[in-house]
């Protein structure tokens, strides 16, 4: 589906965003500034911004836990600073601070990202069969990584939607690693999107390093989803710059990855294409894309702000005790 | 009042609650033909959109409740056997129970899970094993089991109207018990976490529920000559009523927990343990529990005196009165 | 692969055999002397037969749970008595009389039938792994409904087993039904083999009312996998002449199925289908038959004195608690 | 004797025993790679063969440990994180604990089961879980979990030799917690089953084990002034060494469970409620529990203090000697 100017301006500027944030959010890691562990999105964070930057306030997303979730949600307009707060402990965390690197926007429908992979697929079914009962063209936008494909609950998941043509979009970004392994080694075919073949299910296969590309893919899927047509199979491939998380080594199988395939996947740098488009294009000029840039850091000044200065979330153990049932 | 059995009573309470509540629903395997009677019918009234029938994916049919209960839906899924739970149990146990809480109590998760559970089919392990045990040692889920029609009825719409997760499943051995229930359009409901003194005495207290609490009635009515037995049925296993049970201490000194779980971590021990923190100047003899011994449960007729059964009841209760 | 008449012998003999042994496991169900549960196999005998006539004692079998897997087991040469016995609570059961309808019998690698459906599929990874790494052409019969592919373990399995090349033969009896509900509504496409596609598997679709037919496609996957060329998906399609189990009503969705449904299963009953290839093509008389109906039922009467004349088990607790834990 | 870490000791281990034994093998997942230390060079040594990791599928991970175990290989399956366990609980619960049993003792299934359990690391309820308790709920399953290097090397060895499902995790907060340990050479094993009086005392017993028992003997010492204070470390929860414990209060009467687990339906009241079964009038006080209160683990930083911790301990140990 052909994006307009302003849907592509829309993308280059989340994309930006997403940018920053990963890196924000990898310096603070090695500052000692988070909570638990953290996934850089690094070379990754063009499939997030192009499957939620569309979305409306009332589709569901599930966000991938790589950049945990925040190129996503950014971009389907959820106010970070909540999730920096929660990610830091803070009270004015999105879930005062209990939750470490989860998050909830109940109001944004972006429920959780579970710490289990694949546990996105069995709510997604949930959330589309809702969404298909409730008949208001909501769609659900379920993203993970190509090894979450390999958990049991994503069959049961394409089964479903298939079998009851829900509209859910199976969003797969594929870096072709889990941890340390190669999904060539851990998928018997060249695409994760063959399993869709299986049950019937229409799929694309996108450059996920090409924002645009990428969203016109969605824009489509999104659209048929809306339409009651059922359910999409798009599986981006992407890259993953850095190590799996921050502190865990650089590994395919048991030996570094090589420079060689750091310099190839450098190559393929999601804002430097983005980029090249929307300058050959004429849609925007270098300096459009800098005042981007500058905003997001504002941005972030102002997010990193609003976290470092909240208070550290300790209630008493008898406050939280409330909190464990709903009245 | 009416005489039902208890699987018509859970029916009439699912019914009902659907009537008044277009967000109830039921989701399971075969829910529509129904495998047991406490969804018979159902179809036909709500029609395939409320009454759910999901391919053999545990996680997937579990998936459908836990979607749409975060989409404010209100759904009662149904797991046939209770072992088929664990076939999903990460889900119904961690990723269920968490939910409202790690994320901040800010969004309501309203799933009632059931099952058939309990010895006296001749089934063996898988498709004999209790769950409300495992289900308690796990926070964030409500877990209760019903022991009379009138109770059902009236707990499974408790459960219905909840905001959390609860898990209630009933017991096989008591499907066809008949008791009174109000008649249809009076309105009740039993509360969840409210204990029951389900017979009077002053020697001993024995702490009973589902089939089991039928065997420790019998019990204290064979004994009834001998010795003053107070039968008290939890109906909830969280949240657990501990006054109840306590005030009964104050007077009998003397506890048997009966429970159709393992010795090993089920509920009974959690009791005990509870009651030896917070009354222990109560207590004049040791707390004896009956339950199951740690093996899995056997089929065939080895059954019927592995799991708790009056024989063993009487036997912990003279042992207690000493 | 083209039977020899030796081989279509022993099917016809098994097939016969698998007949009365269900029309036995009926009645006794009826007449209150089996523990526990049955699902009858009638219409539904040819599968089991074709699959495990050519194993090797030291191939794996998982038998499916219809007809208990008896069909399966008495072709793989394992005496049936035991099973009885076990069934019927006796201390002569393969398990000592203590597990109902389950059995094992390790000398043949027949492990288990779960109580879960679908949990033959991960156990059958372990067993092609080993197999693969002993190198002795050991195969692994992988034997389960049309709807056991809906749990998610059978995705797993499937994905683990090209993965890695695995010795395995996936055995689906797509019998259309599981207990009320229909393979049509609960899986997206007509064939249940559609999923190996997914993974670039080779599958093949077989008559599952022709043992020959199902056989054929049997030998060539084995010898596939014997050769080290990695598993097979077989669907044979079949059919479920009576209820699920028995005492639960015969419904297909909520509503009873069709006098039309059951006179058209009935026209494809595999006993007739065999004999009349049999006699066709000549290697078989029908005196013939009669003398392997014969044989078949002195066997049963002997299997069931064996069960009816053991003891019924009753060991103290004491003693089983012996019995929890291995040496 | 060396000085060497935690995860150290369980890597000889799985080494040593893989030497001398070829159908011993690791299968998880990035366990090649080594996501912890303990598996960390084995695949360089072993191969891919025996070194296996697998696609994110823990039912088909932990099915190639259990097929192959009923082949009669020793597989020692890696969950990495003890909450992914639960991914395929029925499996590691329900099929493995019966398998042995159900099936007449015919037939054995050795399989060691093994990940990082634990607070500490500020990840909340999925990362921070104890398994041991749940496990320990389900007959069949021996459960054990090291609190030294010495018992880390000794307990695995006598798991993977054990014939039968060994559940055995590992603490993350004492993952790079040094101790002596023999001499590559030095064969030997610690029996499962058998409990560590780890400091001798006699006004009370404190039982508890890997991050617990470094928290309780730190109370220990520093009460000694005070309160003599006997620590013991089950190191098995199944089986459990009820006898050392009991010997124990025979002496002191008065005990206190510290367990990294919830406080319902954890293993603590399982002891608790034996205790009180067999030997009631041991007791001069009522057995406390310090446990995890019955939410989920919170991340952040209320992990510190919503988890068992020094002060907790200290303060059961001072209201039992009141
Ligand atoms: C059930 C479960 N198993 C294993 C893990 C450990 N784990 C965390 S991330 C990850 C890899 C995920 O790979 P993929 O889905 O491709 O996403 P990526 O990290 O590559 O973006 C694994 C194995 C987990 N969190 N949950
Ligand atoms: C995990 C699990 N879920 C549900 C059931 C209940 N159940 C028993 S048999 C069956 C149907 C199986 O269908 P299929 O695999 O097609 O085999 P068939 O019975 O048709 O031969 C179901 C749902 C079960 N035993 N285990
Ligand atoms: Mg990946
Ligand atoms: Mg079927």
């Amino acid at each position: 589906m052909a994006l307009s100017i302003d849907q592509k301006k829309s993308l280059m500027t989340n994309l930006i965003r997403a940018e920053e944030f990963n890196r924000m959010m990898y310096r603070r890691m090695m500052q000692g500034k988070l909570i638990g562990f953290y996934h850089p999105a690094e070379g990754a964070i063009a499939p997030g911004v192009a499957a939620s930057t569309f979305l409306n306030q009332d589709d569901n997303l599930s966000p991938h836990h790589r950049g945990h979730g925040i190129t996503h949600m950014l971009s389907k307009g959820i106010d970070i600073k909540y999730y920096l707060a929660e990610h830091t402990g803070k009270v004015t965390g999105c879930c005062e601070g209990r939750s470490a690197f989860h998050f909830s926007f109940p109001e944004h429908k972006v429920y959780m990202m579970s710490g289990f992979i694949g546990y996105n697929f069995a709510p997604a079914v949930g959330w589309g069969f809702a969404a298909k009962q409730r008949q208001k063209g909501q769609v659900v936008m379920n993203c993970s990584g190509d090894g979450s494909y390999g958990q049991g609950r994503a069959h049961e998941a394409l089964l479903m939607a298939q079998n009851w043509k829900l509209p859910i979009i199976f969003f797969c970004e594929n870096n072709g690693m889990s941890i340390f392994s190669t999904a060539m080694e851990m998928h018997p075919k060249p695409d994760i999107s063959s399993l869709a073949e299986g049950f019937g299910m229409p799929s694309a296969i996108v450059d996920g390093q090409n924002v645009f590309e990428v969203a016109e893919a969605c824009l489509e899927a999104i659209a048929r989803a809306r339409a009651g047509d059922g359910p999409t199979f798009i599986e981006a491939k992407t890259l993953r710059f850095n190590e799996h998380d921050i502190g865990t080594p650089d590994l395919s199988g048991w030996e570094e990855r090589s420079e060689q395939e750091h310099a190839e996947m450098r190559a393929r740098e999601p804002v430097a294409i983005a980029t090249k488009i929307a300058l050959e294009e004429g849609w925007l000029t270098q300096p459009d894309i800098e005042h981007m840039r500058e905003a997001a850091l504002r941005e972030i000044t102002d997010v990193e702000a609003f976290a470092d200065e909240s208070e550290i979330a300790r209630p008493p153990v008898e406050e939280l005790m409330q909190g464990v049932f709903a009245p | 009042m009416r005489t039902i059995t208890l699987t018509d009573a859970i029916r009439e309470a699912i019914e009902e609650e659907m009537r008044v509540d277009s967000s109830v629903f039921v989701v399971g395997q075969d829910v529509r033909g129904a495998i047991f009677p406490h969804t018979k019918g159902l179809v036909e009234e709500f029609g395939t959109d409320r009454v759910v029938d999901t391919p053999i994916a545990e996680s997937g049919m579990y998936g459908v409740a836990f979607g749409a209960a975060q989409e404010g839906m209100r759904p009662i899924v149904d797991f046939m056997f209770g072992g088929f739970s664990y076939v999903t149990f990460s889900e119904c146990s961690v990723t269920t129970g968490q939910y409202h809480f790690l994320h901040g109590s800010q969004h309501a998760l309203p799933i009632v899970i059931t099952a058939g559970v309990g010895t006296g089919q001749r089934l063996a392990n898988d498709h004999a094993m209790s769950i409300h045990g495992t289900f308690a040692h796990h926070p964030g889920i409500k877990v209760a089991m019903p022991s009379t029609p009138y109770d059902a009825k009236g707990m499974f719409k408790a459960a219905i109207r909840d905001n959390n997760p609860v898990v209630i499943p009933w017991h096989m051995g008591i499907m066809m018990l008949k008791g009174e229930v109000p008649d249809i359009g009076d309105d009740y409901i039993v509360p969840l976490g409210v204990a029951d003194v389900k017979r009077v005495g002053s020697d001993v207290t024995v702490l009973a529920n589902s089939l089991q609490l039928q065997h420790a009635l019998s019990v204290a009515e064979k004994l009834a000559p001998e010795i003053s037995v107070e039968v008290i049925d939890p109906r909830s296993f969280v949240p657990f009523d501990m006054e109840t049970l306590l005030t009964s201490l104050e007077k009998t000194n003397r506890l048997v927990i009966v429970d159709e779980d393992w010795e090993s971590g089920g509920f009974a021990a959690t009791v005990s343990a509870r009651v030896v923190e917070q009354g222990f100047d109560l207590l004049d003899a040791p707390i004896l529990r009956v339950t199951l011994p740690n093996m899995p449960v056997p089929g065939g007729y080895m059954e019927e005196y592995v799991a708790p059964n009056p024989e063993r009841i009487e036997a912990a209760i003279r042992e207690v009165c000493l």
